[in-house]
């Protein structure tokens, strides 16, 4: 979109990156760190998008421009992909805690301690 | 059939062996074994028409490599899977075929109340794949792999009942001794390569093992320096001694008695153990090289002869007694080998394969008939029972005493004997600085010739003739294994006493003594007239050896071998024509001294094995002790230690709570990013 | 309007971002703060959505309608589907007693932010996005993705799809009490 | 017109388009509704709602003008939708105590949401500058992504009303409407690869073309309808048991399934926001109709005939097949052709509610996923065998390679299920039996009974 300059876009995935972070940490529900890290990766999808718009460096040819505005989808896509996959599993795992003990507070699934 | 289908020889025991190993216990259950040992036969002398068929297309002198294809390529070293088609490999690949093939027909009968039928054929065949391989692989490395095979195959049939200690311990020994001589084959070898790539001189396509380049560039190679030939040449003889069983590594040998009797027939017979005379004949120009190495093998053969014959009087296991007679018929061809008459020596290791394998299974006809008791004390008489076993054996006997009246006939051994014993006593070749000691040995054979007849003379009187009141005297005693792996049809297996009536082998048994009694009446007269075998093997002659001397001393040679003959069976008669002596008898202790002391193998055993065993068991003890618990063992505990008391330093931080965890990880990266930011800005300014 | 902030011209399309990309953080930090989960998921909804709005804006068209498909269509009702099915609407399960840890991570997720921002935004604030003419438009179409997905990234692409498999493998396995 | 539009604003132009699209399905609710119910009442052998609508003019009084005294004009109940929406709306909006307020209220909003939204990519006729709304080349992939939005309103409302039913109402329509995406997605795709694009409006071009891509008569004389080709017969049925339980509608009314949970996930819920809901499903109804016979059905075409090459080749009616192409394709009788096709599809929507009980929601699951899922698949690939065939070959080969594979294809799904039959819940024997067992089977069971273990 023209006129708005690229640090915009990369703040908003900052901040977002950020929020996910700090959710991740704060928030004890399983379930919504889930969420948490689905934003960031959110965040980093738009990065790489706005990356992929606004070529910064100035690229040779033409092929290799088109190589370049690709990459950052493609790397997209995967990232979606992976995302869902994790989603499946993750939530399975919740679920399967959560019929082993009645409560999915992440603070007492502490049995890994040393 | 020319020689490139030589593989067929090799494909057809690998087949059996395959068959025998993935679908022999079904077929047992389903067609049952008849069906079973045919198979376990058929590929053995199927290989033995295909052998004959190229054997005849074999002309004396030609040799013919077949290549089947690549099979490792290193740096400039490579080595092709090829098979060598001429006389030597020829010969023995007839030995094998057609002496196997007797023997498992034989093994079809003797094993037919055994247990594992299936897992015996498995063996044999492989073994004979692997000797085949021996014999044909047409370069170092091939023979190599068919050694390694003989020795595990001979490994896995001496414990075939490995229910019982004593087989598996004597299979052991088997194997360790044979280490030994394979780890000197190995740096022979070794050495090989290396000298040939120091040469410089660079074999045809990196063939360095092949015969038909490595022969040649050794023989331009080795002229320069006899040392390296030297070295080679022990080496290489170690190897042979391992396997051959040449004295200070015979010792597995008469342990390996231990395996059923067709075992002991083919492999510590006819066929394995005399793979170091091939070895030897193999590389015979190395041995031509040195005149010193040649020497050594002349006396190692030589003591061996003498040693083993001595001691066979103090056997009274009638395997042992065979056992023993085979290294001192080894030593004898390893006199050859040594004197330079190398075809004499593949001679009597073809005439020794004919009559020791009758010999062998003569004896196992023995022994099966009396209930697997194995100790000639325990026989008498048995000519009554087991006619065609007494006349078979009869024949063996003569043969193995060299038994022949000069210019007219003779048994098998006579030509061989006369063929080694004339080499012997001629050639200058085995000499260190002038001592003849290829001709000393030849006089110790003819020696050993003697004694040979005289205890040959014994057994065939303590087992055949005599009366039956030993064994009808004894009291039931029964043999630990054969409770259980005979336990097939337990009641053929009662034990050895009184009211026991041996019963004539079956025909699948005295079938081939009988084919073998033909071969060595007839096969020594057949392979030596017009010195047929000498000039198929080596029709150029041998360059270390003039002529066989008839006459070494004026007096024909004949007659010194006949008197030794006749003299040792009239010597043996006179002491045991009426059966067991007084003092050989069970008890023991009013045997002669010497007569104890070869029954102990002069301690020599003894010697070896408690030096081995329990000083090396010391060592070991040693070197666990300080080296491994001490040393090696406190290094590793003690960073085991530290880095334990590090994580118990650490474990506090591990408190199970993923939010703390990931505050650490968050720590880090603001620390880490905000250094470099930092770091950054300095930079800028 | 033409009147600059920081060297930057404001433009509508500027002030369209500013008001789409503002909705999208106050989502992302309800996603944060609200003590309920489905209130949660619901600000994640709209925040995936905002997003998918971003890449259109971004050309990104194909990309834009996959983020709809996949987070907003399945991924999230999978959130709420779970949420519903362990019930844990309100904060009737977890509670969520404030610790220290929450405020030290607030306090670095802050300091990330800045020193990041810092390090990073002033030189991105001049970046004007290339100008694309009519082929180039075309790269956020499915043709285009489809063919660089389905040529020199197809490896990648079928190593992703074993990854779902086993993703779904393993989620059953996890899920089924008795296979 | 068409250049006065074109000079607007393009906001303008959005906004012109989505009022052309909208009014038309939003008038069109009511006489959905009320045309169900007559049409269910007359399938149901009763009269239904008659009288909302009869109006008789007074034969006394001076205000009715003289022609129309006395008369009275029958709308067959017309107005009787109008009528009920009136009695919801001064019904009282009771909000239970316990619910998630802010929840409680935007979900009817977010179920509405998808019903207006999912058109946008639809043409309704051959006026581009009009229609569709945004004729964007994702069009198919918007109307996956925006019909999944549809299960938000219905989770949300189960949810946020605290309520049993309602919450299992909710995870019920959500799983439902998980599992159909899936094949729906996968019967769109079939015809996204026919085609070879994702716009609409290219497939109903697409679907003007000569029948089966054969260019000789008789096939050339006949529109390339998806539903007449076979992968596309076999996507449209799976495309339409789809569209009904993504819109709730019986036999998938599971989330409302009255005699198990009350009303589902509208139990809470009273007058007006219980009137968006239901303006919500028959509007989706409507918008699912127009995206049936855009991508199955040739779009704005009233008969799959084409007039035009018939003008060419038989043109001694010249006139009169021109004409009938004017009629039948591009004229402005297109939208009427393209919501009298979307009717067809809601009566057989209502036929097929008076005709089906409702399924067990087993039976559901297993329809989605063993049933509709392999088969949409399995279309996918015949289609792709069809696309590689006819590009290698030439279309005669293609079909007789989609006849093959679709052949193959069945008999690997019959041997798959064939084999996996034991472990697979047997539906039969669960089905509730109204009459007795026939006496045989007991006899039998008395005559042999177990053996005795010895």
């Amino acid at each position: 979109m023209n006129g708005v300059p690229l640090a915009a876009y990369i703040g908003l995935g900052l901040f977002m990156f950020t929020t996910g972070v700090v959710g991740v940490i704060v928030r004890k529900s399983p379930i919504v760190i889930f969420m948490c890290i689905e934003l960031m990766l959110n965040s980093v999808n738009l990065t790489f998008l706005a990356f992929a718009r606004y070529q910064m460096v100035p690229v040779a040819s033409p092929e290799r421009l088109q190589h370049s505005m690709m990459a950052g989808q493609m790397i997209v896509i995967f990232v979606m992909a992976v995302a869902a996959a994790e989603v499946a599993v993750g939530l399975g795992i919740i679920m399967a805690i959560f019929r082993l003990r009645d409560n999915v507070d992440i603070d007492e699934m502490n049995l890994l301690r040393g | 059939m020319n020689y490139e289908s030589i593989w067929l020889v090799l494909l057809f025991p690998i087949l059996g062996f395959l068959i025998q190993a993935l679908l022999g216990t079904r077929i047992e259950k389903t067609l049952g074994r008849k069906v079973l040992g045919g198979l376990a036969v058929l590929p053995i002398a199927l290989s033995f028409a295909v052998g004959l068929v190229i054997t005849l297309g074999t002309k004396g002198g030609t040799s013919n490599t077949a290549t089947i294809g690549q099979w490792i390529n290193a740096g400039n070293l490579s080595i092709p899977f090829e098979f060598i088609v001429d006389p030597l490999s020829m010969t023995m690949v007839l030995i094998i075929t057609g002496v196997g093939a007797l023997i498992h027909l034989y093994a079809t009968g003797y094993m037919s109340e055994e247990r594992e039928y299936a897992r015996f054929f498995t063996y044999m065949n492989l073994f004979i794949a692997s000797m085949l391989l021996l014999v044909l692989g047409a370069n170092l490395l091939l023979l190599y792999v068919g050694w390694e095979g003989v020795g595990l195959c001979s490994y896995l049939l001496i414990g075939f009942w490995y229910k019982d200690l004593a087989n598996a311990k004597a299979a052991n020994k088997a194997f360790i001794v044979n280490r030994i001589g394979d780890w000197g084959l190995s740096l022979g070898l070794m050495l090989i390569v290396v000298f040939l790539l120091s040469q410089g001189n660079h074999v045809q396509d990196g063939r360095y093992l092949s015969y038909d380049t490595m022969l040649p560039a050794l023989q331009n190679g080795l002229a320069a320096n006899p040392a390296m030939a030297t070295a080679i040449a022990l080496l290489l003889f170690v190897g042979a001694a391992g396997k051959s069983a040449q004295f200070p590594l015979y010792i597995w040998l008469p342990d390996a008695m231990a395996g059923p009797t067709p075992v002991s027939a083919l492999i510590h017979a006819a066929t394995m153990v005399t793979s170091g005379v091939v070895l030897l004949n193999r590389m015979h120009v190395v041995f031509e090289m040195s005149p010193v190495a040649s020497a050594i093998v002349c006396v190692i053969g030589a003591f061996t002869a003498l040693f083993a014959a001595l001691i066979a009087f103090g056997q009274t296991d009638i395997k042992k007694v065979l056992a023993y007679s085979t290294v001192s018929q080894l030593g004898f061809m390893f006199i050859a080998c040594g004197a330079g008459a190398y075809w004499a020596g593949m001679f009597h290791v073809t005439t020794h394969a004919f009559f020791k394998a009758l010999l062998f299974l003569g004896a196992g006809a023995v022994i099966h008939a009396m209930a697997h008791n194995q100790d000639m004390r325990n026989y008498g008489n048995l000519r009554k029972y087991l006619p065609i076993t007494f006349w078979t054996m009869v024949v063996g006997t003569l043969a193995i005493c060299a038994v022949g009246i000069p210019g007219v006939f003779g048994f098998a051994g006579f030509y061989s004997k006369e063929a080694i014993l004339g080499g012997a006593l001629a050639n200058t070749h085995a000499q260190i600085n002038g001592v003849q000691l290829g001709q000393i040995s030849g006089w110790v054979g003819l020696g050993v010739a003697l004694l040979t007849s005289i205890y040959m003379t014994r057994l065939t009187c303590l087992t055949f003739l005599g009366s039956e009141e030993r064994w009808r005297a004894i009291p039931a005693h029964t043999e630990e294994h054969h409770a259980e792996d005979h336990a097939e049809n337990s009641d053929t297996h009662h034990a050895l006493d009184e009211n026991h009536t041996p019963h004539e082998v079956p025909i699948s048994m005295w079938l081939p003594l009988v084919v073998l009694a033909l071969l060595s009446i007839g096969g020594g007269y057949f392979l030596a007239n017009g010195g047929a075998f000498e000039h198929w093997l080596y029709p150029s002659g041998l360059p270390v050896l003039g002529e066989v001397s008839t006459e070494p001393t004026g007096i024909p040679l004949a007659m010194y071998s006949m008197i030794a003959a006749l003299g040792g069976i009239a010597l043996g008669l006179v002491f045991y024509l009426k059966g067991l002596p007084k003092n050989q008898g069970f008890d023991e202790s009013q045997w002669l001294g010497l007569r104890r002391a070869e029954r102990d193998q002069f301690g020599f055993d003894n010697a070896v094995t408690v030096a081995a065993v329990d000083g090396g068991g010391d060592i070991a003890r040693g070197l666990w002790k300080w080296v491994d618990v001490a040393l090696i063992d406190g290094i590793v505990e003690g960073f085991g230690k530290i880095s334990g008391g590090l994580g118990e330093l650490m474990r506090r931080w591990q408190t199970g709570y993923i939010r703390l965890y990931a505050l650490m990880m968050l720590l880090g990266l603001v620390g880490l990013i905000g250094f470099f930011a930092i770091v950054f800005q300095r930079g800028v300014r | 309007m033409n009147q600059t902030v920081g060297g930057v011209a404001v433009t509508p399309e500027l002030l369209m971002f500013g008001a789409i990309a503002g909705a999208a953080a106050i989502c992302a930090v309800g996603v944060v703060a609200f003590n309920n989960a489905v209130r949660s998921a619901l600000c994640l909804v709209v925040n995936f959505f905002l997003l998918a709005v971003l890449y259109f804006t971004l050309n990104a068209e194909m990309l834009g309608i996959t983020q709809v498909v996949v987070y907003t269509g399945a991924i999230m009702v999978l959130f709420l589907f779970v949420v519903m099915l362990l019930n844990l609407g309100g904060s009737k399960l977890v509670h969520e007693k404030s610790d220290w840890k929450k405020f030290v991570g607030i306090l670095l997720g802050c300091g990330l932010f800045v020193i990041l921002g810092a390090q990073i935004l002033p030189q991105l604030v001049h970046v004007q996005p290339m100008q694309l003419d009519q082929d180039l438009a075309k790269f956020g179409g499915p043709e285009a993705i489809g063919r660089t997905l389905f040529t020199e990234y197809a490896y990648p692409f079928e190593a992703v799809s074993v990854l779902l498999l086993i993703g779904i493998v393993g989620s059953i396995l996890l899920a089924k009490r008795r296979i | 017109m068409a250049d006065f539009v074109q000079h607007l604003h393009p906001a303008w132009q959005a906004l012109i388009r989505v009022v052309l699209f909208v009014l038309p399905s939003f008038m069109l609710v009511p006489i959905v509704i009320w045309w169900e119910r007559r049409l269910l009442g007359w399938m149901q052998d009763r009269i239904g709602p008659n009288r909302v609508g009869n109006i008789t003019f007074s034969r006394t009084s001076r205000f009715v003008p003289s022609l129309l005294k006395g008369k009275k004009f029958k709308l067959f109940g017309l107005l009787q939708p109008m009528a009920d929406f009136g009695k919801l709306i001064f019904k009282e909006d009771i909000t239970p105590t316990a619910v998630d307020r802010l929840i409680y209220f935007i979900a009817p909003g977010l179920a509405l949401f998808p019903a207006f939204a999912l058109g946008a990519t639809i043409p309704w006729g051959p006026y581009p500058w009009l229609t569709p709304v945004a004729d964007v080349n994702i069009g198919v992939l918007y109307i996956m992504a925006v019909s999944s939005f549809g299960v938000y309103g219905i989770v949300l409302a189960g949810y946020a009303s605290d309520n049993k039913f309602s919450l299992m109402g909710g995870l019920r329509s959500s799983a439902q409407l998980i599992s159909y995406e899936l094949a729906m997605g996968m019967s769109l795709a079939c015809i996204v690869m026919a085609t070879g694009s994702l716009k609409p409006s290219a497939m109903v071009a697409a679907q003007s073309g000569p029948l089966w891509g054969l260019d000789y008569a008789p096939f050339n004389l006949i529109q390339n309808w998806n539903i007449l080709t076979p992968y596309g017969l076999v996507a449209a049925i799976i495309f339409a048991i789809c569209m009904i339980a993504e819109t709730n509608r019986p036999p998938f009314d599971l989330p409302e399934a009255e005699n198990e949970l009350v009303a589902g996930y509208h139990t809470e819920y009273s007058s007006v926001k219980f009137a968006t809901f239901f303006m919500a499903e028959y509007l989706s109804i409507i918008v699912y109709g127009i995206i049936m016979s855009t991508i199955f059905m040739g779009g704005w075409h009233l008969l799959p005939i084409r007039f035009d090459v018939m003008a060419a080749n038989y043109n001694s009616f010249g006139d009169v097949w021109n004409l009938l192409d004017t009629l039948n394709g591009s004229s402005l009788l297109a939208p009427i052709w393209v919501i009298a096709k979307a009717c067809a599809v809601a009566s057989s929507y209502i036929w097929i509610r008076a005709t089906l009980p409702r399924l067990r929601y087993d039976q559901l699951m297993s329809l989605g996923w063993k049933s509709l899922l392999p088969f949409a698949t399995a279309n996918l690939i015949v289609v792709a065998i069809w696309i590689v065939a006819t590009k290698v070959a030439n279309p005669v080969i293609g079909w007789f390679a989609v006849v093959v594979s679709a052949a193959i294809l069945y008999a690997l799904y019959k041997t798959i299920n064939r084999l996996n039959l034991r472990n697979r819940p047997n539906l039969a024997s669960r089905t509730v039996t109204m009459v007795d067992e026939p006496p045989q089977r007991r006899e039998v069971e008395l005559v042999d009974p177990a053996p005795a273990p010895t």
